[in-house]
């Protein structure tokens, strides 16, 4: 009961960037930094440290140089966690994976983070406005509160 | 020195207005209840009055992002063509190519702002009759062909012969 | 980089990345310091390396042009530009000059995005998050007129080879919301540059760090507002027909080349950008936006040199008989500014170091591309800076 | 009567003491938000609602050569944070001698030097251990000893100690000199405090020390050091988000996480106690007197925030003549006071 609670009114998120164009990272950033969205209006605090992160927001398709600081990070998480693939980058590889067709994808990127970690909530745009982005954050945080 | 005291004598009287009344502040609260409503949408990304229907974005959709549904109501553009399906876009499979806009034969064709745009189509008027008058301004024959290539039987009738 | 003597002073390594508060971006910096002072500094930055360049070897134009935009979120728009522009100068495509002024408009507006950008994250690694969030909330308008201008706040995807798309021309109503959103971005942009610059706490921690000086800047190829801020007067700008014709602008030199000057660098030119826009939207033409009355077909070797936000962007390729890329190289600012700043964080404090990288605003999603396969010894190995010198073709 | 006001005292206070302090954080933050022309956090959320959380995540074993150690060093700086507010009631006069400034000094030092210990016991993920092959990349300067930032923090939080601190100290001594005792109590007495029997009407006729003029540069001292023992903006060159992101405390995870925070909280509050027992007479005491010491003990966390919403954050090259400055203010305060 106090345990959802407390997970329901502090959330902290870390964000990691695993390769993408850096646009859905700016609109992240926006989310975060600019008073418009603030996203800690929403109870939820950024954090750059692993150990502190409750949500794990990545952006990109996972390059290969990326693959196993994703993976590190991933663990050095204290469950429970949840993962946010945000970007159509981050869910399915975007332009990197798909746009080659018959001359066959980029060798340099593994794909979606799908691939690489689980992946709880996928939020859609190239990039995603700041707005999905909250708004996707505030709908999984039941999600966090209930497990374990 | 003394410009730095200045904006602290002015700093100091417009942030205790903001730290006690929440003076200026700019977070917009509509956007906070639209966000905590779960109202937030996709922008819209198909312009149903500027769609002939035929079919070019969902076949040339490399990941094939792009589903034709067909219209409960058909609608009738010109004499001879009448719509019957249209499209519906998924933005959890697409990866914005821009293949659908680029293809789409009102853009292509006329170059007019096509009826689908991955991000936002935007809002703009379209007389289609009208516009399906006029001659294809599009020079590039291989260009035309491919599209062409891409619309569905009907469409390709509508295209080619007028 | 470094001289041989500065080996037996370094003491020990701190390295900062991938994953950092501070970088954002995926790199990573091997800070050498002796008792916190930086001795020699290593920038890698391969993470971010996709292969774009590769990638587009045989497609259609059209659509490999797409993915010029994807080279990076924040100079998107001058990507797909100077790749259009580039293919457009080889095949003599006529573009309507609404055309240009429309990109021009766009590119503008994105040095102000990418500039209060620059500035906000600027601040947030000195730590003063308020000011940061003060140019948050200035680059939100920007946001929102390119939103209002092209559908998208950050991929605008507005030109198109012929013109731009047609969903990104600005009608009437658009023109005018669009003035009126400057006007206001103008003057709150003056009051804010007053206060920072004013600021003694902030200007002391800026001074005198990063220093890096004009034999320097050209030595390691600093480009844009980080040449410019050491003394180097150049700015593709002052070249590029579509702005040289049009419009007027001053091209902002200051002579200090610290961080402060780049800092302030990049205030001032906002206010051009804002005078280019407005011009801009007050001179344009009365026509259709777009030709699409053009052929592809074979092209030879064609360039094209813009000026992004950060500084000379370079975009070549030559197509095939059925307009197939071969070829593409795109070269952008980032990757020589930032080999300057591995100097001229030298002999700064440890935390210094880091604003000084970021002051050069280096962006890393298209520096990516030097990674080399030498298919003999069959292994990956890194360009070390000096070869990047030795490969990058400058032409001052 | 003493015994029973003696237990009392050493249970309540610190609990009160805990209790507060959760609040501390969300109403900086508050304020720094709406500097900042947004909503921010909700008041509870980065003090009260962020410990619980952590108490209920997954335990996980720090990296660390000694983890047990490193776990426990934010629970002695938490027990530390108590010890030092129950020296200040005067239930505590002349117990074992040690409710003097110097004993609240001293304590003090060990405080800040936990973070020493921490930095060195600290392995994080985040800087030496990110697997990156970058060894292998050409760095001229080959086979250098490797620093974790926690090791750069630890160094760091030598030379704020050393030198950063000196402006509490000067703080902390200018009611020593001014009053002419080094009790803690005693100093509250020749304010005015009555330590048998004293109600809220009682504080209108206190003589605050901060109303002349060594104990305003006395205070200045105090709050500057407040802020250095903080790690608060614009001294906060030991964990700045810049290069070292967090610092000594990279590795708390879960319920060490949560001691360390309320750690923090502790001091915020603590130290902004001894403050308001020092410069305005009110010593924390049971009974409705304790109201207006809490909230006068606001001040220096509401000043705090204000100040760290307008600085960056200060490498060493500003920190040392900025401390030096506030040092030789606090001794022109005790200069005032011997004359
Ligand atoms: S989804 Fe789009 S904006 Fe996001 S990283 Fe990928 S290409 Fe960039
Ligand atoms: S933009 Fe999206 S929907 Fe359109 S063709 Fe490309 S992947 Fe398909
Ligand atoms: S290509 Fe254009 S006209 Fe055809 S169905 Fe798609 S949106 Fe409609
Ligand atoms: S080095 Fe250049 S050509 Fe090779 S994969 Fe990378 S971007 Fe493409
Ligand atoms: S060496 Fe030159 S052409 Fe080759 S990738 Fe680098 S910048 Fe491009
Ligand atoms: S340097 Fe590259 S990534 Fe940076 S703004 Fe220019 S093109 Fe974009
Ligand atoms: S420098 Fe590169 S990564 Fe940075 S914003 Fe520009 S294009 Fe993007
Ligand atoms: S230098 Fe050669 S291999 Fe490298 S990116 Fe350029 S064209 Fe490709």
């Amino acid at each position: 009961m106090l345990k959802e609670i407390s997970r329901k009114n502090a959330i902290h998120i870390m964000l990691v960037y695993t390769g993408g164009c850096n646009g859905c990272d700016i609109e992240i950033v926006n989310a975060v930094l600019s008073p418009f969205y603030d996203i800690e209006q929403y109870k939820v605090i950024l954090t750059w440290n692993p150990r502190e992160a409750d949500i794990l927001a990545v952006t990109g398709p996972v390059t290969k140089k990326m693959e196993p600081a994703l993976k590190e990070i991933y663990a050095a998480i204290p469950e429970p966690k949840l993962v946010a693939a945000i970007g159509s980058c981050a869910i399915n590889g975007g332009p990197y994976a798909n746009l080659g067709g018959d001359l066959g994808s980029s060798d340099q990127i593994v794909g979606g983070v799908s691939k690489v970690i689980p992946v709880d909530a996928n939020i859609p745009g190239c990039p995603p406005r700041p707005e999905d982005v909250l708004q996707a954050v505030v709908s999984v945080v039941p999600l966090l509160a209930k497990k374990r | 020195m003394r410009n730095m005291f200045i904006f602290m004598l002015k700093g100091a009287y417009d942030n205790i207005g903001r730290i006690i009344f929440a003076k200026d502040r700019k977070t917009s609260i509509q956007m906070r209840n639209k966000i905590l409503a779960g109202q937030v949408t996709y922008p819209k990304t198909v312009n149903e009055d500027a769609c002939i229907g035929c079919g070019a974005c969902a076949n040339i959709c490399p990941v094939d992002a792009i589903d034709m549904e067909l219209l409960k109501k058909p609608v009738k553009i010109t004499k001879s063509y009448v719509k019957e399906k249209h499209p519906v876009f998924n933005p959890l499979k697409c990866m914005y190519c821009f293949q659908c806009h680029d293809n789409c034969p009102i853009f292509a064709f006329y170059g007019m702002p096509a009826a689908i745009h991955p991000r936002h189509v935007g809002d703009f008027d379209i007389n289609l009759a009208e516009l399906l008058q006029q001659p294809i301004v599009m020079k590039d024959k291989k260009e035309i062909d491919a599209i062409v290539a891409l619309l569905d039987e009907k469409a390709k009738k509508l295209m080619t012969e007028g | 980089m470094a001289d041989v003597d500065r080996k037996d002073r370094a003491e020990v390594e701190v390295p900062l990345g991938m994953v950092h508060s501070a970088l954002l971006e995926p790199f990573r910096i091997r800070l050498f310091v002796d008792d916190e002072v930086v001795v020699d500094a290593e920038i890698t930055y391969d993470t971010a390396h996709r292969g774009i360049e590769r990638m587009m070897e045989g497609m259609p134009v059209q659509k490999g042009l797409i993915l010029t935009e994807r080279i990076c979120g924040i100079c998107s728009h001058i990507h797909i530009w100077n790749g259009t522009r580039m293919v457009e100068r080889g095949l003599g495509i006529e573009v309507p000059q609404r055309a240009h002024h429309i990109r021009v408009i766009g590119n503008e507006m994105e040095r102000l995005h990418s500039h209060l950008l620059y500035l906000g994250h600027a601040f947030e690694i000195l730590g003063h998050e308020t000011f940061s969030m003060r140019c948050f909330m200035f680059r939100e308008p920007v946001q929102n007129m390119l939103f209002f201008l092209s559908g998208n706040r950050v991929h605008y995807t507005i030109p198109v080879i012929g013109g731009i798309r047609p969903r990104c021309d600005i009608d009437k109503d658009k023109k005018q919301t669009l003035l009126a959103m400057l006007k206001s971005l103008d003057e709150e942009l003056k009051a804010f540059g007053n206060r920072v610059i004013n600021d003694t706490l902030i200007v002391s921690r800026i001074k005198d760090i990063g220093y890096l000086s004009k034999e320097d800047a050209i030595k390691y190829g600093a480009l844009g507002p980080n040449m410019r801020a050491s003394g180097v007067n150049f700015d593709w700008r002052i070249k590029v027909p579509e702005y040289k014709d049009n419009f007027d602008f001053e091209v902002i030199v200051r002579e200090g080349g610290t961080v402060l000057d780049r800092v302030a660098c990049r205030l001032f030119e906002c206010l051009e950008s804002i005078k280019i826009i407005k011009q801009a939207l007050e001179t344009l033409p009365d026509e259709e936006p777009i030709n699409v009355g053009y052929e592809l077909g074979r092209m030879g070797y064609s360039t094209s040199y813009n000026e992004a936000a950060r500084g000379e962007i370079y975009d070549s390729c030559s197509l095939d008989d059925l307009g197939r890329i071969q070829s593409y190289i795109n070269r952008t600012p980032s990757m020589s500014s930032l080999s300057a700043m591995e100097v001229s964080c030298i002999g700064d404090h440890l935390t210094d170091a880091t604003i000084t990288i970021v002051s050069c605003d280096p962006c890393l999603t298209c520096t990516n591309r030097v990674t080399v396969v030498d298919e003999n010894k069959d292994k990956e190995y890194i360009l070390e800076p000096e070869d990047i010198r030795r490969l990058a073709r400058r032409k001052i | 009567m003493e015994a029973k006001e003696f237990v009392l005292t050493t249970i309540f206070i610190p609990v009160v003491a805990f209790i507060v302090s959760t609040w501390i954080p969300g109403i900086m933050r508050k304020i720094q938000a709406r500097i900042q022309l947004r909503i921010g956090p909700p008041i509870l959320t980065p003090g009260f609602w962020a410990v619980l959380k952590f108490i209920y995540k997954e335990r996980i074993e720090p990296v660390s050569p000694f983890p047990r150690l490193y776990h426990s060093l934010p629970l002695i700086g938490l027990f530390l944070m108590f010890f030092i507010i129950l020296l200040t009631t005067p239930a505590w006069v002349d117990v074992l001698g040690l409710t003097t400034l110097v004993a609240v000094a001293g304590l003090m030092k060990v405080e800040e030097m936990l973070y020493i210990f921490m930095g060195n016991l600290s392995r994080s993920i985040m800087s030496v251990r990110m697997p990156y092959p970058d060894q292998v990349k050409g760095a001229i300067l080959k086979g250098n000893a490797r620093r974790f930032f926690e090791q750069v923090s630890a160094i760091r939080t030598f030379k704020l100690i050393s030198i950063g601190s000196f402006p509490l100290y000067i703080g902390l001594f200018v009611p020593a000199v001014v009053t002419g005792t080094i009790s803690i109590v005693g100093v509250a007495v020749y304010q005015g405090f009555n330590t048998t029997s004293f109600a809220i009407s009682d504080i209108f006729s206190l003589k605050p020390l901060l109303w002349s003029i060594p104990g305003v540069l006395g205070a200045i001292s105090y709050f500057i050091g407040y802020l250095v023992i903080l790690n608060e903006y614009p001294f906060s060159i030991m964990h700045t988000k810049a290069d070292v992101i967090e610092g000594p405390t990279l590795e708390y995870a879960a319920w060490a996480r949560a001691s360390y925070y309320l750690m923090r909280e502790a001091t915020m509050f603590v130290m902004s106690s001894v403050f308001v027992t020092l410069y305005f007479g009110i010593p924390p005491v049971l009974g409705w007197a304790l109201i207006p010491h809490v909230l006068l003990a606001m001040i220096l966390p509401v000043a705090a925030a204000v100040v760290s919403a307008f600085t960056p954050v200060l490498t060493f090259k500003q920190i040392y003549p900025l401390s030096l400055g506030f040092t030789a203010l606090g001794i022109v305060g005790i200069i005032f006071a011997i004359l």
